[in-house]
């Protein structure tokens, strides 16, 4: 069988920045990481002119974009794995914050750690009570089951009295903290940044008013979860989700169990969309049915696809976008969300593979690349 | 399951062939204790209480199998048995049930009456994966591969059949992630190479020539370790040459040891490779035997080859 | 937490100083729940305006802090205010629920709120020392409108109807707990919910001859509009939420009638107040314009004594002068005194006040 | 010259299909295209319906520079392809399938189509029978039949078949080569791609063959047909 | 229940009529999602837009309560006018300028979701700003009267007066009531045969199944598009009459929860399916009037979702099964 290929430009790509990290030798890819890393933790305290949001406090804000990088990337094993189209996913955000409410408000005094667990196991179980009947149903029939399940779930929560009801539940525990010292932040007012002592944070205290150790926090529980996303991706496990979005007939018959596959990730979906609601309700304090309303469900998923879905990488980059640049760009005040939508259009139409393009896209790029090597290699021979 | 206990190295001998050694019964698998969401239960030929047969026994029976869609009766009283280790062809005209027949056996199709027994035992309403497992493994006459994945991984879908390895083995790399894993990937790269694909390992399905396609889906099915694999039209957009080595081909996997079902329009490649042939009309068995006596069977001639001097020769 | 005494500038002392100092406008100025927001904003102004033109090299300035009434965004906003040390009070947080995510910090962080419109009753129940309010709760308003259904509309059925949120279900509930066996039927409806046909049914088969709605304007006119079609004639009484001229712009002839209860002070009873506002926006003073400028007015007068941030909330505590809406003297719990709740009626497509509830 | 093709470049992305292709096909004639898996024939045949866009050379059907015309204003001119792969509309009945076939005539609600309709059944009957089973139901020998029957149902000037025949019982193989033959002896020039090399050569006028994206020889099917090179290479020697 | 039974004709009617809303704007995402297999999410701004057509046009014709017969017809075919061609507007301009550049770049089909969704924020934000954009361009003094408030909800002049035609089990059937509930039928009927007759319907269903193949065939794929989103749009302006008629206000965003509750209407119906679409939205608002006296009003929404998955359990294509095809294994 004679396949041929010609290969007609012969134009050298210069290694993308990916592609020279990737070369890097294994010591430094770690030094790098560890900077990133530190870099990170370090954000909120720079107060880096620009990036730093002028209109809210930038410390909230970074707590927020991360609960949008937890649940995106939650979100992203539903749609960018398993091809799950859900567009109800905030229900188990608010699973994961109303179980905390109940348990450490509400209904009992449990301290906040001890919540978590168990808003990520009750988030679970949504997860699962809701998939196990509907997950057969096909496609684009689950977008609209799971979004009259978020719905159901943000109803039940106005109307129930047991839960709240509309006031919503206050006096929520914070996580617990230990103080053991002030980190200074960076002040650029005149120009040029100096060291503030003035303006400090305590490490570690879970206060009303500075999120930064908030933040803190979350970074932590993305760095675990992204670890947990890469391990399991990388198995037996990820290829059956991505078998079983491609052809779903074909994977079963190939011996995947795909019914069993897509609950478990709508289940490991949910645990994440539990536990980003949990630390929702520990930084806050207070959580009500309007915190979870259904135009939320949209952006998460606004996130996932603007970013790749797929592409953990991507959904975080579009996480970070969804939610980031609306508080960034405060100023435009009322004629934000009109900007917004066009962004979200404008992306779509002009990245139509997301920000960062899934892994499948690229590795379709690679093979090109590689066939096009092999081609010239020929060609020199 | 793949050499349960020592893998062989990855691409021990490059260039020749490997010969996809048939894998032996399915071992237990040494169990890591551990609770963990695992989103399937393997299900051995044991479990249906038979061991494996010996060569030349039944493998798979179809016994008066009738499936109706509505009025068309698309399978009427159907009965054949595929014997361990040899090649059975199915023939018949367009439309005759030959991929129904399939579908039935692969558990696509529930009978409207009869049973397909596997092992001597009835498959039931066994789920399409749980059958899969038992040992029975497919191509499609329509190419259905995982598109946008590549040629390795998609063989590695094939492989993870057997495996176990759910969230919580692979979340702490247990061992038995990392043992599946590297018995799976050495499979997988041994299944390539004996179709002659190991240079494209790493290419997307859909970027490959239909020919390879083809052939990825043999080695996709071999990955599940069947005992029987089913071929719906392997050969369907070859040329004769592309023909010749698919005949051989197929001769190599039953010499493996695997025991093979072959649906072909092409007689040239059934007369030539199979060792029975069952062909079917209108749902029907019309005839059964050793291919010269097809080939001389007056109602398959009438039925089905028609007379052709290039095919008749 | 933040610390950052020493981040103050030097000068705290001075004539300098004065001019730095800005006070807080928190609530919705954008986004669908924007109006209430810009009433209130513009009472401010117009407070503010009223206190620069008296201190021409003393101004002070407004900052808005924009939740689009949305508590998960209030903590942030809060958080910006706190650090912002040249805020010295904060009028809002307007809405109910945002008061919940934001005050434990201003609490914490001893910054004055003074609200002009959120009416909750919990909200004083917290212990917060910075938490003020320049109008009568709930608790207050409901038991009026319960009287004035009882004593002016003299309804013998009446039929209660909410909104499920923590604003319409809590009025709702002391209205129902208030007037007892009167109370013929019970139903909740949403927010954003415009078709009313089973609660229209409900309505008109309990024969009830009032209806008392807890809730907002926009399901308000088309729910009274629902049922005047299916020609109910019993008396609509509704409260603040609802007072809005959109209210009558909406529901057009079916609004007629319409009985509201609001512990806002007619715009009348302020004369000056009400023909400074036309001037300024061109319109008479809406819902709670009164009461933000009262609120903005404390603070100003504040600043004016010399209080900062630290000394404010003291200052707060003791004020006790006339307002445009009420003598403005505050109880221990925050709460205003002086608490009237007045009735108005649409009558010719206008709302007309009726007097007071007493 | 009903078709004219002439230095054709098609590209997928960055990979070279087809380089720089010149044919012909006269009006009456059937002519092959014949090549190894790969070698570019479907691409050939999907640029000819305006599928796939054309990186450089032009394509004249009927005199008429036809290059840059959108594929769904090809049928009005007389082009209809049966597509590789079939291309049924798998949820429509059979019967709708056919009058998809009549979607670009201009004629399509005259008596005529009634006639084409009748002789489509009688050439596969299997089609009369199931007129109301939808098509992706079928068999794919079925389907085959479908989308052959559906080209014709355009009466078109240019027939253009890829792999008619693959799929296909021995016996139908040979009914489909009589349907080539005789709906050319009616007036429909044919383009035809076929893995079936000896059948097509014996039964075409002309023929090319394609090999890597180039027509490397071009000659009567007779001529192809007994040329040992090509005997060896595409008509598959003694098993 | 006792409530359910005494007042079921109340509630059957009012229901009815508000189904009839739902399946109008139900069937522009059915015949979206045919040819498309893509939630329009915008297209409940596209029904919104059509609301504020018909009410501007009775607004600038001066329509007001006491209008005689004559002229009740005319302000009322006015508006029909007005919101169908709006609607059809916003809907052609939707599919040119959120999807058609999507097509070309062979978007997946996610990407086109989050495409309508930023169409629908920037369609709904346009109308809810409409009174800073107009003045912006200086206009504000001659359109005061149409864009004031421009968040608020804004009221139909009452320029029919609702009146009892007859009575059945106790409640007075209005003459508003039979003519959103005729007119939907009616105009479901003629769209079902138009479909059904038309080379549109083949066309529509050719280009969901196999856009190549429908192109050999000689279906432009762009103009079928189009004319579906102009039909689709069509109808969504005729449920804006309707929905004025029976509801009397609207707002920038009085589309989103209407748009969720057709796009389920169209999904219970089976979705692909016109007749789906009729009778999922007649279901879909009778189920929300009975669930709501059963339950309580509160419940109204859960009612409708839950009644969703329980008939997608046992019909998991909806209650008149797709019309769209399936390829076999
Ligand atoms: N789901 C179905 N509904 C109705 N009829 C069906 C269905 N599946 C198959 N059939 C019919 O059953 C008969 C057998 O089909 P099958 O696909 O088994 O044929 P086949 O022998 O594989 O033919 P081919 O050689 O053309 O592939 C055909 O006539 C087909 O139309
Ligand atoms: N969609 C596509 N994307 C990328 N490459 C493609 C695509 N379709 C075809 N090709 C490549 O273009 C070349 C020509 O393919 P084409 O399908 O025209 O061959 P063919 O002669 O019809 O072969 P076959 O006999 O297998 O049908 C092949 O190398 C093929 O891999
Ligand atoms: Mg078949
Ligand atoms: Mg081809």
């Amino acid at each position: 069988m004679t396949t041929t290929t010609n290969v007609t430009q012969k134009k050298k790509d210069r290694p993308n920045l990916n592609e020279r990290i990737a070369d890097l030798p294994l010591p430094i890819k770690v030094v790098l990481w560890i900077l990133f890393a530190l870099f990170l933790f370090a954000l909120p305290l720079l107060n880096i002119p620009f990036i730093t949001t002028p209109d809210s406090d930038f410390g909230g804000v970074l707590f927020t974009v991360s609960t949008y990088v937890l649940v995106a990337l939650g979100l992203n094993i539903v749609v960018g794995y398993a091809g799950l189209l859900d567009l109800g996913y905030v229900g188990f955000y608010a699973v994961g914050a109303y179980t905390v409410g109940v348990l450490s408000s509400q209904h009992g005094s449990l301290p906040w750690l001890w919540c978590v667990p168990v808003a990520i196991a009750v988030a679970m179980v949504s997860g699962i009570l809701l998939g196990a009947p509907t997950l057969r149903v096909r496609g684009d029939y689950l977008a609209i089951v799971t979004l009259g399940f978020g719905e159901i779930v943000r109803l039940t929560l106005v109307n129930s009295q047991w839960l709240g009801g509309a006031q919503g539940i206050s006096n929520i525990p914070r996580p617990p903290g230990i103080e053991l010292f002030e980190v200074p932040s960076i002040d650029w007012s005149t120009g040029v940044p100096v060291v503030d002592l003035g303006t400090t944070t305590t490490f570690l205290k879970f206060g009303i008013s500075d999120f930064i150790p908030y933040y803190w926090l979350a970074l932590v529980v993305i760095a675990l979860v992204l670890v947990f996303d890469i391990l399991v991706k990388n198995s037996r496990v990820g290829r059956a989700w991505e078998a079983t979005r491609e052809d779903e007939d074909a994977a079963e018959l190939m011996g995947v169990p795909t019914f069993r596959f897509k609950l478990l990730a709508f289940a490991l979906g949910a645990a994440i969309g539990g536990l980003s609601g949990a630390l929702f309700a520990g930084k806050s304090g207070f959580i009500n049915p309007q915190s979870f309303e259904l135009l939320l469900s949209i952006l998460f998923l606004a996130a996932v696809v603007v970013g790749g879905q797929g592409n953990r990488w991507g959904v975080i980059l579009g996480a970070i976008v969804v939610s980031y640049f609306p508080e960034r760009f405060r100023e435009f005040a009322d004629f934000r969300v009109l900007v917004f939508g066009l962004a979200l259009m404008l992306l779509a139409i002009f990245r139509p593979q997301g920000l960062l393009p899934p892994r499948r896209t690229l590795r379709a790029k690679r093979a090109d690349a590689r066939q096009h090597v092999l081609e010239e290699g020929e060609a020199g021979a | 399951m793949p050499e349960p206990t020592n893998p062989e190295p990855v691409g021990a001998e490059p260039t020749t062939p490997t010969p996809a050694s048939r894998p032996s019964t399915p071992a237990t698998t040494p169990v890591d204790e551990v609770t963990e969401i695992n989103p399937d239960v393997d299900i051995a030929p044991e479990d249906i209480g038979v061991p494996v047969v010996a060569e030349g026994e039944r493998l798979l029976e179809v016994d008066t199998v009738t499936l109706r869609f509505g009025g068309v009766v698309a399978l009427n009283e159907v009965s054949f048995h595929i014997n361990k280790g040899e090649i059975l062809g199915l023939i018949g005209p367009n439309g005759a049930g030959k991929t129904t027949c399939f579908n039935v056996m692969t558990g696509v199709y529930q009978p409207t009456s009869g049973v397909v027994r596997y092992l001597g035992k009835p498959l039931g309403k066994r789920h399409k994966f749980q059958i899969t497992k038992l040992g029975i493994a497919r191509t499609f006459q329509n190419i259905r591969l995982f598109a946008n994945m590549t040629a390795l991984e998609n063989v590695l879908v094939g492989v993870d059949a057997h495996h176990t390895t759910g969230v919580v083995t692979a979340m702490f790399r247990l061992p038995k992630h990392r043992r599946e894993e590297e018995q799976g990937r050495a499979r997988a790269m041994e299944l390539l190479e004996f179709m002659g694909l190991d240079g494209k390992a790493d290419e997307l399905a859909r970027n490959l020539p239909y020919g390879d396609q083809r052939r990825l889906e043999i080695a996709r099915a071999l990955a599940t370790s069947p005992q029987l694999l089913c071929l719906d039209e392997p050969a369907a957009g070859f040329n004769p040459a592309e023909k010749v080595k698919l005949m051989e081909l197929i001769r190599t996997i039953r010499d493996q040891g695997y025991t093979v079902l072959l649906i072909e329009h092409d007689m040239k490649l059934v007369m030539g490779v199979t060792d029975r042939i069952v062909v079917l009309e209108f749902g029907r068995k019309i005839a059964e035997g050793s291919p010269a006596e097809i080939r001389d069977n007056p109602a398959v001639i009438a039925a089905y080859l028609g007379v052709d001097e290039e095919d008749a020769s | 937490t933040t610390g950052g005494t020493s981040n103050t500038p030097a000068a705290s002392g001075g004539a300098a100083a004065c001019g730095d100092y800005k006070i807080g406008m928190f609530g919705a100025l954008t986004g669908p729940n924007a109006n209430l927001g810009i009433y209130i904003q513009n009472g401010v102004n117009l407070a503010l305006d009223d206190y620069n033109k008296k201190h021409p090299d003393c101004k002070v300035t407004l900052e808005n802090y924009d939740s689009q009434g949305d508590p998960t965004q209030a903590p942030a906003l809060a958080k910006k205010a706190i650090d912002d040390k040249k805020v010295v009070g904060i009028v809002g947080p307007a809405f109910s629920g945002e008061s919940k995510a934001a005050n434990p910090a201003f609490a914490e962080a001893g910054l004055v709120h003074i609200t002009p419109s959120a009416t909750n009753p919990a909200l004083a129940e917290n212990g917060w020392k910075t938490f003020f309010r320049v109008l009568g709760n709930d608790a207050t308003q409901g038991p009026a409108a319960a009287k004035y259904i009882k004593d002016t509309v003299k309804a013998t059925k009446v039929f209660v109807i909410d909104d499920a949120s923590e604003y319409g279900k809590g009025l709702a509930d002391i209205v129902r707990q208030d007037l007892g066996s009167t109370v013929v039927g019970n139903d909740t409806i949403q927010q954003k919910q415009t078709d009313f046909g089973a609660s229209v049914t409900k309505v008109t088969a309990s024969g009830a001859d009032a209806l008392f709605f807890g809730g907002y304007s926009p399901e308000a006119a088309p729910l009274i509009k629902q049922l005047r079609d299916a020609g109910w004639k019993g008396t609509f009484v509704v409260a603040d939420g609802v007072k809005d001229q959109s209210f009558i712009d909406n529901a057009q002839a079916a609004a007629e009638g319409t009985v509201i209860t609001c512990p806002c002070v007619p715009a009348d009873v302020a004369p000056d107040f009400q023909a400074a506002y036309k001037a300024k926006f061109n319109e008479d003073p809406n819902t709670y314009s009164g009461e933000g400028y009262d609120s903005a007015t404390i603070l100003l007068d504040g600043i004016a004594a010399g209080k900062d941030r630290a000394t404010m909330v003291d200052f707060v505590k003791a004020y006790d002068k006339p307002g445009v809406t009420k003598q403005l003297k505050f109880d221990a719990k925050g709460e205003v005194t002086d608490v009237k709740v007045f009735a108005y009626k649409v009558e010719g497509g206008k709302i007309v006040s009726v007097g007071e509830i007493k | 010259m009903l078709l004219e093709v002439k230095g054709l470049c098609v590209n997928y992305g960055r990979i070279e299909a087809i380089r720089d292709i010149s044919f012909t096909v006269d009006q009456g004639e059937i002519v092959t295209l014949i090549g190894a898996n790969g070698a570019g024939k479907t691409t050939t045949m999907k640029t000819i319906s305006g599928l796939r866009p054309v990186r450089a050379g032009t394509v004249t059907f009927d005199g008429k520079d036809i290059t840059d015309l959108p594929s769904y204003e090809r049928p009005v001119l007389g082009i209809s392809q049966s597509p590789e792969g079939r291309g049924c509309f798998v949820g429509m009945t059979v019967m709708e399938n056919l009058e998809m076939g009549t979607y670009a005539r201009p004629d399509r609600k005259s008596k005529a189509v009634k006639d084409d309709l009748e002789r489509v059944f009688e050439l596969f009957p299997r089609l009369k029978e199931r007129v109301n089973q939808a098509a992706g139901s079928m068999s794919g020998g079925e389907q085959q039949m479908l989308a052959m029957g559906r080209a014709l149902m355009a009466k078109p000037k240019l027939l253009l078949l890829d792999e008619p025949s693959m799929g296909l019982a021995p016996k139908l193989i040979q009914q489909i080569f009589d349907i080539v033959t005789e709906i050319n002896s009616q007036g429909t020039t044919v383009l035809l791609v076929e893995q079936n090399a000896a059948q097509a050569l014996k039964r075409s006028h002309r023929a090319y063959i394609l090999e890597t994206g180039e027509i490397v020889r071009e000659g009567t099917g007779k001529e192809l047909a007994n040329d040992p090179s090509v005997k060896a290479a595409y008509l598959g020697g003694d098993v | 229940m006792q409530f359910l039974i005494d007042n079921f004709w109340a509630l059957t009617i009012t229901g009815l009529t508000l189904g009839a809303v739902y399946a109008l704007v139900a069937l522009g995402y059915t015949l979206v999602y045919g040819v498309l297999r893509l939630i329009n999410f915008a297209h409940s701004e596209v029904f919104m837009y059509g609301t504020f057509a018909a009410l501007w046009v009775v607004m600038f014709l001066g329509g007001k309560a006491g209008g005689g017969t004559g002229q009740v017809i005319f302000w009322i075919a006015m508006m029909f006018v007005a919101a169908m061609t709006m609607s059809g507007l916003i809907a052609v301009l939707l599919e040119r300028f959120a999807y058609r550049p999507l097509r070309k770049r062979n978007a997946p089909p996610l990407i086109a979701l989050i495409s309508a969704i930023g169409a629908s924020f920037v369609l709904a934000e346009i109308m809810g700003l409409r009174e800073k954009i107009v003045a912006w361009v200086g206009l504000e003094d001659n359109l005061r009267a149409y864009v004031r408030n421009s968040r608020n909800a804004v009221g139909l002049p009452d320029i029919v007066a609702k009146e009892p035609v007859f009575t059945i089990g106790g409640y007075a059937v209005t003459n508003v009531d039979i003519f959103v509930i005729v007119g939907a039928i009616t105009i479901m009927v003629i769209l079902d045969q138009f479909v059904k007759r038309s080379r549109l319907g083949r066309g529509i269903r050719a280009v969901a199944q196999d856009p190549e193949a429908a192109a050999l065939m000689g279906v432009n794929r762009d103009r079928v598009i189009q004319v579906t989103f102009l039909v689709g749009g069509v109808m969504a302006g005729a449920a804006a009459v309707f929905y004025l008629l029976r509801i009397g206000i609207t707002r920038y965003d009085a589309g989103f929860l209407l748009g969720v509750k057709a796009f389920t209407a169209a999904v219970l119906g089976g979705i692909g399916n016109l007749r789906g679409a009729l009778l999922g939205g007649f279901v879909l608002g009778l189920a929300e009037n009975y669930g709501s006296a059963i339950v309580g009003t509160e419940w109204k929404d859960v009612v409708a979702f839950v009644l969703l998955i329980v008939i997608l359990l046992f019909r998991p294509t909806g209650l008149l099964g797709e019309s769209l095809g399936k390829a076999r294994a």
